[in-house]
């Protein structure tokens, strides 16, 4: 599934695929902006992490009700099992082992496992989600900016509608009606979250209809299409891969959320589930519930940080 | 013409320390200027002119920039040195500024009124009724019509030339003595810089203002100047009565900014213009900085730096083709 | 999520009192204090107008304000202090004289007569326009056709039910019986939306002095407040209830719910079996650990669409072996619970340990002898690579689904428990988890292929459910004092026997428990001893475990008497 | 101007039905019921799940044909008449006003919270840039978006509830809205709801301060002689609110209908957040519908609020 949202990137990106020297002169612009770098370095580590750890971690869903809630390496919990004749308990401590580094969960499934298996879902709901919306909103964006006139003016109250609905209800109805499979909520968040994307490139898409290099196409008799597929999205592609990694971290959290309050893929190991589960024991067995935040809060960081400097790379004046 | 300076500026040198070196925008300023008399800092974009106005009052942005030497000296005090609070005082009240651009150097989102009462009420003990009335009468001055209707406009509902005239009515305010205009002509069209340069030299004429007049353009300064300062790689070049500059330029910059003054008289087929950029002031020319531009260029030029000499009494000019030069 | 069976889970709550009697000599403390219990908002009740609730916690809000006729105590020892003076019942056991207390009143002061609960019988809880989510309690079957019983008044305060079968347990259904007034209802008859949102209904303004206390305040997810009744019939000598509010504070988690009562905040709540001992080292804190009526249960599918090795009762038993109980016991409730082999649990007056057959605990379990077992009944194994496969009759490996609903978090570890156990013994385990209505339509409900019938939860041995599943891990609640109840999942014509379990000899059991035969408690007795052999052995489902509660409370709250109906004599309790 | 309101609520009125109309439709041809909640009390009882489906479907009008249902729910809408929760039995305009209000302190805090420190720390921030606060103060909002508010919310429990105990674990409602009680418990849920969007105004300020600190505009102001807190504090910052308004706004519509809801789950506060998410798993369509409703009239109305605040604060704007 990961190669998937890697082809998605890939058409995204290109027009930078064919050409080099402009990849180039981002990148080292990109280069100068450390945090932006460590950004990015986080991302793909999670990434490699998300594609080849599952070889070499455990199980994720392999349930080892011997050590279930191990604390991490160093830590101890204790735990006593009452004896229903005798009434008194049997006491032990569970102490963490390199087994299992990071503990493991009430059912025993191995922390590390677990996480890894959380990266994969959460990039891939976020890249694919955010590859869906930022799709659908440079293909409206553009469009309505292209055509104008009236399908302009229905486009654009279609996305102020879409804007207005409260967004989190809308997922949460979605998939409480319809089911939590990752494949709904992908959807639902690629199919709602386009409107700040298409208005953004519409306007932009708009600066550039006026500018010469489109009007000489158009005297050259280029077609509509052409010149929207050869001139126009080839141009708004740099702030199309800002949007996208810029509202990566929402989807990311949005997923999650939804996961938190019990909506998420019951089939699917991600963060947002592990910390549902975790907040139940939040005394007894802490790592659960600060792990997989922990994880959430550095992947969204790391977008953060990422789409700030590629921002700031692509367009030194822009502001936030 | 009274010759009593009442600025004087000396050894300037207004730096600033960027991330990629130092800019040295101004390094070695000295003018004095006369009551009453309209001193032009004349030279290209980027010689340090603007720079030069803006140290006056401490105006650049700092960081990074710093006056790292120099005086200026205003009635005994250095400007350069003293307090902050002290330098408020004379910013707006004893020494005004007019800008370029008036379309951005008003705010956007107060009226004409506000901006100029806000002034006004910064130095000047009057009530709201007075205060208005003296924006009022300012206005009418600038020769703006329908004075109250200007009053409650925002910026963007004037025209060019009226904000840039409500600008200078905003400078005038609390009346300064010295007026630092820098390329007020700039950015408005023709007929607008006419009515802009009539009303300057009313006011050199009528108040006895001193007026420090930057700009690029050697014909205003012909029109309005009385004395001019060539700038060039943020130090002055050759000073001397516009007159003198004009007629008897020493400097072979001067000489070939007056050479790119078109001559209506003549007939030459293009418009001469001096061969080469202005210099980067982060990597100056060792010696004269002008001597990779220069047609008369000699090995002294390429490792001493020219000092400011006087030819004249009203004279001065840094080159070493100068035969007073070294003696 | 628990299919909650019959009127089980509100006995628990509804409150009782104790007889006058114990109460001389009392001396009479004075009410002080806000008790708080904790709970968690899933449990939150649906409306106060309760004949329209289909979940216990409504009921057990009413009853907080109005008494029902009677009640018992841990023991089951019926208590005869409620709305009722004496419940008297024919010696053919089928009719049913109620007297009720002659100093109960309505709100606008006039007095609860019979006529009050035969009109709420006949008119409201048997009427087709209200249609009472349980009316089917109130009904028999005579010659093939359901019909309701026949309530009748005999006077001012004596009513009669009668009935033309013998149903020895249908007494503990009258015993909950609570009352609409008559002065109001007949506004509204006729109306459901009018009934509905009567505003005297759902704020329970009518309640008189027919309960220790009276509505206050209901924020919903958020808090349930009753104040004290000054006027409540048993208060008058003794000054109860001692509290000046009640209040039930719904929590998100129970995580958090802990937390409150560790730091004092709330008076009561449950305990997660992790947090006991910690909570038992408190000093301030009693943890009473106390039986309940919960137990876990895997369903065997012996339908057409569950592996067919299911039909068969040794297969059955050699699955159960190789569940070991007492593992679960361990880990799933670290001790909190007991291994269970039928539907009566060890509270229960029915119970007994004779001629049970113990699957799944020593020695009947392991893997050795649920594989051994598997032999015996027909099924080879073969070896695919390091591991020992089962193969069905037709030479390919066995493949169980379990489904089960996602939420709790020992029902996941559970299913993943028995997932590990059978592998161990060559049956590869696929777990579902599907959300509750899905569970029900896609996996419980059935009809016979190709009919048109209406899907039910027992369409007959022909019919099957829409998708195939072999395993299904529930929880299910039971009734120790009438366990007959549970026929509805055991009998062949049971409306939730969706697994498809059919057993003439159990059949003939449940209806030999509901019947004359069962009059008297001996003979019922042995019919319950009987009834949990023939399960034990047959097998239709693993029964697992009960489970065992944990109740902590501020240990200034006195006079708690531990054990399954702990709550019968809430309004003695008191802070001291 | 009065011309424009016009058309914008009128536009409202239209945006509104149209998401009342979504949610409604939404609600009822998905394949969960609202009968489903009582499918298992029911189920258990052996019942006939059919004749008792009908029954509770005819006495909440549900068996009705769908457009017959809509048209008479939005009939009674016109005439007032919120209609009936089922899932609460109580009528949907009690149920709101009894749980409006700790949504709105929530939110109302929260945004103050966000407001007030968001705009002086990047305020600060931008005056001192590249200084150790500039710094601080960067980093400080990187971690605030990054930080999921939920996660955040249960780590603030377990660290000033359950370990430090100097907040209640939970919300308690017998405090008076008004009472110094009650702000004391609000504390770390307007924190953690507040935090995220803190962070956002924090990197907002800053950049829309320097963007305005570099104009022409402010060497004037400081050549007329003013006083850098004028200069600053009026010219300055009157300039760089503008965008920072409809910032606020667009949030304050994400966080009625996401943030707060997560907030008041975590924190067990019962606001409308709470009761519209479990009218949506009782399919209360009454509640549901009602609530996104008037969320989403509100959020439009904050909309046009800040249009026309807009015009005073920016005189460049106008609308025709």
């Amino acid at each position: 599934m990961t190669s998937k949202s890697i082809s998605v990137l890939r058409k995204i990106a290109g027009p930078f695929y064919v050409n080099r020297r402009l990849l180039g002169y981002y990148w080292e612009r990109l280069q100068k902006n450390k945090l932006s770098i460590a950004g990015l370095g986080f991302i793909l580590f999670l990434a490699i992490v998300g594609i080849f750890g599952p070889l070499f971690t455990q199980d994720p869903t392999k349930a080892d009700l011997e050590v279930p809630n191990m604390p991490p390496p160093g830590f101890t919990r204790q735990e006593s099992i009452y004896n229903i004749k005798t009434n008194d308990f049997t006491n032990r401590t569970i102490e963490g082992g390199l087994t299992h580094p990071l503990g493991t969960d009430s059912k025993g499934r191995d922390m590390l496992a677990m996480l890894v298996s959380g990266a994969r879902i959460s990039l891939f709901v976020g890249l694919l989600a955010t590859g869906i919306a930022v799709f659908l909103g440079t293909f409206i964006g553009v469009l309505s900016a292209y055509l104008g006139g009236w399908v302009d003016n229905a486009l654009m109250r279609f996305t102020d509608i879409m804007m207005t609905f409260p967004f989190f209800l809308l997922l949460v109805l979605i998939v409480f009606i319809f089911g939590s499979s990752l494949a709904i909520i992908v959807l639902v968040i690629g199919l709602t979250g386009w409107t700040g994307a298409a208005r953004l490139i519409r306007s932009e898409a708009l600066s550039l209809r006026t500018r010469d290099f489109i009007t000489a196409s158009k005297a050259l008799g280029a077609s509509d299409t052409r010149i929207m597929f050869n001139h126009l999205i080839p141009n708004v592609i740099s702030l199309v891969i800002v949007m996208a990694s810029l509202s990566i971290p929402g989807v990311i959290m949005a997923e999650a959320a939804l996961s938190f309050i019990g909506l998420g893929d019951p089939t699917s190991t991600s963060w947002g589930t592990i910390l549902n589960a975790g907040q139940h024991s939040l005394e007894t067995a802490w790592w659960v519930a600060v792990e997989p935040g922990i994880m959430l809060f550095l992947t969204v960081l790391a977008f953060n940080f990422f789409g700030d400097g590629l921002r700031d790379a692509f367009d030194p004046k822009a502001s936030i | 013409m009274n010759s009593e300076a009442l600025l004087e500026v000396k050894n300037l040198k207004t730096w600033f320390f960027t991330r990629r070196g130092i800019v040295k925008a101004v390094n070695g300023v000295d003018f004095a200027l006369r009551r009453g008399e309209c001193l032009c800092l004349v030279g290209e974009s980027g010689c340090g002119k603007s720079v030069t106005a803006l140290s006056l009052l401490r105006l650049f942005d700092s960081p990074p920039g710093k006056i790292v030497e120099g005086e200026i000296i205003y009635q005994g005090i250095d400007l350069a040195r003293c307090p902050i609070g002290h330098l408020r005082q004379i910013r707006g009240k004893d020494i005004a500024m007019v800008f370029q651009n008036a379309q951005s150097a008003l705010n956007p989102i107060f009226t004409i009124g506000d901006q100029i009462i806000e002034q006004i009420n910064t130095h000047l003990d009057l009530n709201r009724e007075q205060a208005l009335e003296k924006a009022r009468m300012l206005l009418d001055k600038m020769r703006i019509p329908e004075v109250d209707r200007a009053l409650t406009q925002y910026p963007h509902q004037m025209s060019g030339g009226m904000k840039q005239r409500a600008m200078i009515a905003m400078s005038l305010s609390c009346d300064p003595c010295i007026l630092i205009a820098d390329e007020p002509t700039t950015a408005v069209d023709v007929t607008i810089r006419a009515q802009i340069m009539n009303i300057l030299q009313e006011l050199k004429r009528n108040r006895d203002m001193s007026i420090i007049f930057i700009t690029h353009d050697l014909s205003l300064v012909r029109e309005i100047g009385d004395r001019a300062a060539v700038i060039y790689g943020g130090r002055i070049v050759e000073i001397a009565p516009v007159e003198r500059i004009l007629n008897k330029p020493a400097h072979p910059y001067t000489r070939g900014l007056i050479s790119c003054l078109p001559d209506v008289s003549s007939e030459s087929k293009r418009l001469p213009s001096i061969e080469g950029n202005t210099p980067n002031p982060m990597d100056m020319p060792s010696g004269c900085p002008f001597h990779p531009r220069c047609n008369r260029v000699m090995d002294v030029c390429r490792s001493v730096l020219p000092e400011l000499m006087n030819i004249l009494d009203v004279h001065a000019v840094a080159c070493h083709l100068h035969p007073n030069l070294g003696k | 999520m628990n299919l909650k069976y019959a009127r089980s889970g509100w006995k628990l709550i509804i409150a009782s009192l104790l007889t006058l009697s114990t109460l001389v000599g009392c001396s009479a403390p004075v009410a002080k204090g806000v008790f708080i219990e904790g709970d968690v908002t899933g449990g939150e009740a649906e409306t106060l107008n309760w004949i329209l609730a289909a979940d216990a916690s409504s009921f057990g809000y009413v009853g907080y304000t109005l008494e029902s006729l009677a009640t018992y105590d841990n023991q089951f020892n019926i208590q005869m202090r409620c709305l009722a003076r004496d419940i008297e019942v024919s010696s053919d056991g089928l009719v049913y004289t109620v007297t009720l207390r002659n100093d109960l009143k309505w709100s606008d002061d006039s007095q609860v007569t019979a006529d009050d609960y035969v009109y709420t019988l006949k008119n409201l809880m048997f009427s087709d326009w209200l249609n009472y989510n349980y009316r089917d309690d109130w009904k028999e079957e005579v010659n093939g056709q359901k019909v309701f019983v026949t309530p009748s008044v005999i006077n001012n305060t004596t009513f009669t039910i009668t009935r033309q079968t013998v149903d020895p347990e249908f007494i503990y259904t009258l015993y909950d019986l609570i009352p609409y007034p008559k002065y109001i209802s007949s506004k509204y008859e006729g109306n459901v939306a009018a009934f509905t949102q009567a505003k005297e209904f759902n704020e329970l303004s009518y309640t008189g002095n027919l309960g220790p206390y009276k509505f206050k305040e209901w924020l919903r997810n958020d808090k349930f407040v009753v104040e004290r009744n000054p006027d409540f019939f048993l208060g008058k000598e003794s000054g109860a209830p001692f509290f000046s509010e009640y209040v039930i504070k719904m929590f998100g988690t129970s995580a958090v719910m802990q937390g409150a009562l560790e730091a004092g905040d709330i008076t009561y709540c449950g305990i997660e079996p992790p947090n006991v001992p910690k909570f038992k080292k408190l000093d301030r804190i009693n943890v009473y650990t106390v039986p309940t009526r919960g137990y876990n249960l895997i369903s065997y599918n012996q339908r057409a669409n569950g592996w067919e090795g299911l039909r068969k009762k040794e297969v059955r038993q050699a699955v159960s072996m190789a569940i070991d109980k007492d593992t679960i016991v361990q880990k799933m409730y670290l001790g909190f619970a007991e291994p269970a082999f039928s539907f009566i649990p060890s509270s229960s007056p029915w119970y007994s340990e004779e001629n049970v057959v113990k699957f799944g605990v020593a020695p009947l379990t392991g893997k050795q002898k649920a594989m051994e077992q598997l032999k015996a009944a027909g099924y080879d194994y073969t070896n695919n690579g390091d591991r020992t496969v089962l193969m069905d009759k037709n030479g390919k490996p066995v493949k169980l689904i379990l489904v089960t609903t996602p939420g709790s978090d020992i029902v996941e570890s559970m299913s993943l428990l028995i997932k590990q156990e059978l592998s161990d013994i060559g049956i590869e385990v696929e777990v579902k988890m599907v959300q509750w209505p899905t569970l029900l339509r896609q996996y419980m409900m059935n009809k016979a292929p190709g009919s048109d019938e209406e899907p039910r939860y027992n369409n007959g041995p022909q019919a099957v459910s829409e998708e195939p599943w072999d395993l299904a891990l529930m929880g299910h609640n039971t009734d120790p004092l009438a366990p007959s109840g549970s026929s509805v999942f055991f009998a062949s014509d049971g409306g939730l026997n969706s697994f498809g379990f059919f057993n003439n000899e159990i059949d003939a059991l449940f209806k030999k428990v509901k019947s004359r035969a069962a009059l008297d408690r001996d003979d019922r007795k042995t019919i319950y001893i009987e009834l949990a052999r023939v399960m034990s052995e047959e097998q239709p489902v693993d029964f697992i475990v009960f489970t065992r509660a944990n109740r902590g409370f501020q240990k200034n709250v006195k006079g708690i008497e531990p054990g399954i109906n702990m709550g019968y004599n809430y309004y003695l309790w008191r802070f001291e | 101007m009065r011309n424009y309101i016009i058309k914008r609520l009128f536009y409202s009125v239209i945006i509104a039905w149209g998401i009342l109309t979504v949610t409604f439709v939404l609600l009822r041809i998905g394949p969960t019921s609202p009968v489903d909640r009582y499918i298992l009390n029911i189920a258990a009882k052996g019942q006939n799940v059919e004749s008792v489906k009908q029954a509770i479907e005819a006495r909440y009008g549900l068996d009705k044909p769908l457009i017959e249902q809509y048209f008479t729910y939005l009939g009674n809408l016109l005439q007032g008449n919120w209609g009936w929760s089922f899932s609460t039995s109580m009528p949907v305009l009690e149920l709101i006003g009894s749980h409006w209000i700790y949504s709105f302190q929530l939110i109302l805090l929260a945004t103050i919270f966000a407001i007030v420190l968001g705009i002086s720390i990047g305020m600060l921030s931008a005056v001192k840039q590249n200084t150790k606060f500039d710094y601080a103060a960067s980093i400080f909002s990187f971690i605030g978006i990054s930080i999921p508010g939920f996660w955040l919310g249960l780590m603030l429990i377990l660290v000033f509830a359950v370990q430090l105990g100097i907040f209640k674990t939970y919300y308690d409602t017998n405090y008076p809205i008004w009472s110094l009680e009650n702000l004391k418990q609000l504390i770390l849920p307007v924190m953690a709801l507040g935090i995220g969007e803190l962070a956002g105004y924090v990197r907002y300020t800053r950049s829309a301060m320097l963007d305005n600190l570099r104009k022409e505009f402010v060497t004037t102001a400081r050549a007329k002689g003013l006083s850098e807190r004028t200069v600053i504090g009026k010219h300055v910052f009157r300039n760089a609110i503008l965008p920072l308004v409809t910032i606020i706004m667009f949030d304050l519509g994400s966080i009625v209908f996401g943030g707060a809801y997560l907030t008041e789950i975590v924190f067990g506060i019962p606001g409308l957040g709470q009761v519209s998410f479990n009218a949506i798993f009782a399919n209360d369509y009454a509640v549901v519908v009602a609530i996104t409703l008037i969320g989403t009239f509100l959020v439009l109305l904050l909309n046009l609020g800040t249009d026309v605040v807009y015009t005073y604060l920016d005189p460049r704007i106008r609308y025709d």
